[in-house]
């Protein structure tokens, strides 16, 4: 598998060198694998920090801004970030309100953001911690790590990023995300598998004609595999798994919607996507009140896609709309 | 000859760096295969995460010569922490530290001290985790391999090769692999691989000694 | 090849209907293929209206909005949209001002255009036509249908909408327009081939271990094939390719850089690649001035990456900045 | 036995619709390997672009069945430029229109004067793309089948096949596949064969004609 790369091991170091050239509104700590809004810490305001493995860009370092995140720690590809790195974005950018992280689920995140949490402590830094498990794909979580942490990050980094940047306090801005994290859910599929740098190659076999159901963001293969169906059947499968997971509620308030793309499907398939998605929730009676369709949260070059529904009311409606100025994710200022 | 009748006690510090370097090649020439593991029921990284954070052991053994084998396993045990990532770095690098504190600062211990200690570190992993044996992880080669080790280090290294490969018809309970469900049977854990490397580099690095 | 649509035929309708679904500030016409503002005909405001092969997204939909486009017409996927489309476009956005086509040189989008432009002219509009030709890899322009028209598509558009959306007469757009066509420069290299629907698998052979230098958007072969190489060499063909077409006034003024996806390139390694695209700009005492790095103008699934310079002044800087809304293309408001 | 010899004039309205639904199916039969040949010198569009159009063609002329031969070709000509788009939309749309503006209102037509009229579409086609003969393109196959018709329906169509394959050693100078330089060379021209399908209809209708 051909990349675009100089060599594996320095894939991360030279996509931070890229985004400090082309990002000066940022501050990029290429040797500490650290980037965070110029303007932090802003006084008063409580700092939102999260990051994960690399692979998944833009997620997280193309929302650090106003508006979003104070400071991302990419890991290695696919790979949490070390304690190290947690501790330094969250020291660099509290200004004394505290620190709030946002941790997708999974088991590397958990303790070494756990980790960074127990030395933010010792250095007098307030921390708490949100986990985003929105993926419905995981079922026994009894007997399983628990549900991945996918696009519902997104709508977690924004809308409480919204509340921080308006200046709320931690406990409000972390029972916000929290509350954002509880009404998210989503649902991927991959028509092909991705390419990590270090393996060099497919991280499993898809053969043609099949896809996978119920992927995460990892390259990993998902639940089930079936003959290959069309954008339209590919969203009934998936509305359908969300809409089961959040139940009678579903019709009830409006909805967030990201239709996401995991890397190489061209955005022309993922707005037919979108079509196919809207059509199945407005036959199920579920209201859209925003779309973001795009490459949001990636699996490196994985063909297919990924749906996120997020409930939301009128004050999560106003976080949504609020301003936001980061490199991914843009509007209002 | 089974090393446990041969001598008592005298683990000193340079046999716990020989072992801690012995695990670094280990895992740096398998380093693809565990990645090989991890591609089948994980996210194909277990092995450049090893190799990337025990060529950082080497390296900080090297630059600040531990002064005893509880402070060679502190200091191998926070650069995995520093420098892994993963789930696999917290896990080890709990591993090590705790083992370390364990031995304290003694100038050498024996086998059975270690055994104790190490056992402790699992334990260790464990609560960390919270995994317990038959979940399909590394506690499965980890657990066999302290239970065997009051015994002999080869014993240890048998018990931790049996649990490695016993990984492989279990379904998982815990870690990436667990999403997979039904899936994930048929396939050995590369956190039970791995953890076979080390202990079979304990093992090595007796003979070593002996010779 | 899997793709994530419906059938061949309905991929570029249905990618319609979902950009309809997902934009509420956008007024898109599915049967006739016609994306325009909202607000548009804007009073007393210059319209820009491009369009071209569907394939490329988001160009030219995804930059419809305040300070960039008023209309766009996609045509089947690689295929210039027929007359109609332009006419519907230009007709719909006009407000007496007058409509700029911003029209990418391939034969078949220049006939249809111009034939647009005559149907236009006939019907009361004012109608003027600026060419987009800054693809570097095509030498011997006397022997072929003339540099293709990339990357620069997006500066044209960008930098004349501006002067569009501040009030600047049809001649003043045009000949702004203009002038910024002939300040960029752009070169491409593909990593793999893309497959088109109709076709349904990939438009070329690109074997292991080799990458095609100097490919246009289509899915076309390049000009030369190559052992594979790491980031850093093709940041340094590349570059030199646009210098050496640039002659000697290269380090005279700043550039607009776009580094840019073809489409499933992973945004890790495309920050990668700018990090040396820069370090070779920089050892070759080239300033630039702004970055871009994403997926803009895109060959379907394509993996790759071109680079687009664009010479500027005082004027285009300002003008680059200048607020802008589209789905793809967002700042400053 | 060659058409020529055997009646004059008279190729009327159903003729040409004839001609044209001929074409029709024969593209829709063909259209993948006419896209096939402009996946390796073009972006492989060009068969599903003229199975659209020429579907399109299909369904107008049985829509609003044209009074002439003339408005056959016309019909014909605006919906291939409002339903292909492309490089091949103006061109052939530009042919059919302009070879029909010629016919005027006649009612029936013969060879000699479609062969006239034709002459003057393909001189609009080469005026419109700026091509000329051995620029590896439709022209390569249009020009040479118009110089035969008047000999014989069946020359043109011959001297079609030989104009497309001869494009094969060609090197491109206009239309995408020039963009290739010397690598396109060794491949037959996508609007060539399309336009040798067009011809070989206009043999077929003719000796259906016949029957
Ligand atoms: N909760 C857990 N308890 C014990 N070991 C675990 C746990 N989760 C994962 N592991 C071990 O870690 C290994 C994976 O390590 P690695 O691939 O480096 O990290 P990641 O899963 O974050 O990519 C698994 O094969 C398993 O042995
Ligand atoms: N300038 C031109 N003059 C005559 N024919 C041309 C010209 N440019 C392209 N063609 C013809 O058009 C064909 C390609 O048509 P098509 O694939 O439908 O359009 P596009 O090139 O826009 O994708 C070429 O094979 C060639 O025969
Ligand atoms: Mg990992
Ligand atoms: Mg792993
Ligand atoms: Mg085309
Ligand atoms: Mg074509």
């Amino acid at each position: 598998m051909k990349m675009l790369i100089n060599a594996p091991e320095r894939v991360v170091e030279d996509a931070l060198r890229g985004m400090a050239a082309a990002h000066p509104e940022l501050v990029v700590d290429v040797e500490n694998r650290v980037v965070i809004r110029r303007d932090a810490p802003v006084a008063g305001k409580v700092s939102l920090v999260s990051g994960g493995g690399s692979g998944h860009e833009p997620l997280h370092a193309g929302f650090v801004g106003r508006g979003m995140l104070d400071g991302a720690c990419p890991g290695e590809v696919f790979t949490s970030p070390v304690p190290d790195q947690a501790l330094r974005a969250a020291a660099a950018t509290d200004s004394g309100s505290g620190v709030l992280f946002v941790v997708k689920n999974y088991t590397g995140d958990v303790l070494n953001f756990d980790m960074a949490m127990e030395l933010a402590e010792d250095e007098g830094v307030r921390a708490a911690r949100v986990l985003v498990e929105d993926d419905v794909a995981v079922t026994d979580s009894l007997f399983t790590a628990g549900r991945r942490g996918t696009g519902g990050t997104l709508f977690v980094e924004k809308l409480a990023g919204a509340a921080a940047e308006e200046g709320a306090p931690l406990e409000t801005v972390e029972a916000l995300a929290r509350r954002v994290a509880g009404a998210c859910r989503s649902y991927g599929v991959a028509l092909s598998p991705c390419s990590t740098p270090a393996k060099g190659g497919p991280t499993f076999d898809l053969p043609a004609g099949e896809l996978e159901l119920g992927i995460g963001i990892h390259g990993e293969p998902g639940r089930e595999r079936r003959a290959m169906m069309t954008s339209a059947e590919i969203a009934e499968v998936t509305v359908d798994a969300l809409l089961e997971d959040l139940g009678d509620s579903a019709t009830e308030h409006p909805f967030l919607a990201l239709v996401n793309g995991m890397g190489s499907t061209p955005l022309l398939e993922l707005y037919g996507f979108n079509a196919e998605v809207r059509r199945v929730l407005a036959a199920r009676g579920v209201v859209v009140a925003r779309t973001l369709v795009g490459n949001y949260v990636t699996s490196l070059d994985m063909a297919g896609c990924s749906v996120t529904l997020c409930e939301v009311d009128e004050e999560l409606l106003r976080l949504w709309d609020a301003p936001v100025s980061t490199a991914a994710l843009r509007w209002g200022c | 000859m089974e090393d446990g009748s041969r001598r008592v006690a005298e683990l000193d510090t340079g046999f716990f760096v020989r072992w801690l370097t012995e695990t670094a090649s280990a895992v740096d020439r398998e380093a693809d295969r565990l990645t090989e593991l991890d591609s089948a029921i994980g996210d194909a990284d277990h092995g450049s995460n090893l190799r990337r954070g025990f060529t950082a052991v080497t390296a900080a053994l090297t630059d600040k010569p531990p002064p005893s084998p509880g402070a060679a396993l502190g200091l191998a045990g926070r650069t995995l922490v520093s420098k892994v990532g993963g789930a696999s770095g917290p896990l080890y690098g709990t591993l090590l530290r705790r083992t370390g504190r364990e031995l304290g600062d003694a100038a050498t211990v024996s086998r059975e001290e270690l055994a104790r200690a190490m056992s402790t570190g699992v334990e260790a992993v464990a609560a960390l985790g919270g995994a317990a044996e038959g979940d399909k992880t590394m506690l499965d080669a980890l657990l066999p391999a302290v239970r065997a080790l009051p015994e002999s280090f080869t014993a240890a290294r048998r018990a931790a090769a049996e649990g490695a490969v016993g990984t492989v018809p279990m379904r998982a309970r815990r870690g990436r692999a667990s999403y997979l469900g039904e899936r994930s049977i048929g396939h050995e854990d590369p956190g039970a691989a791995s953890s076979l490397l080390l202990v079979a580099a304990l093992e090595r690095s007796w003979e070593a000694a002996d010779e």
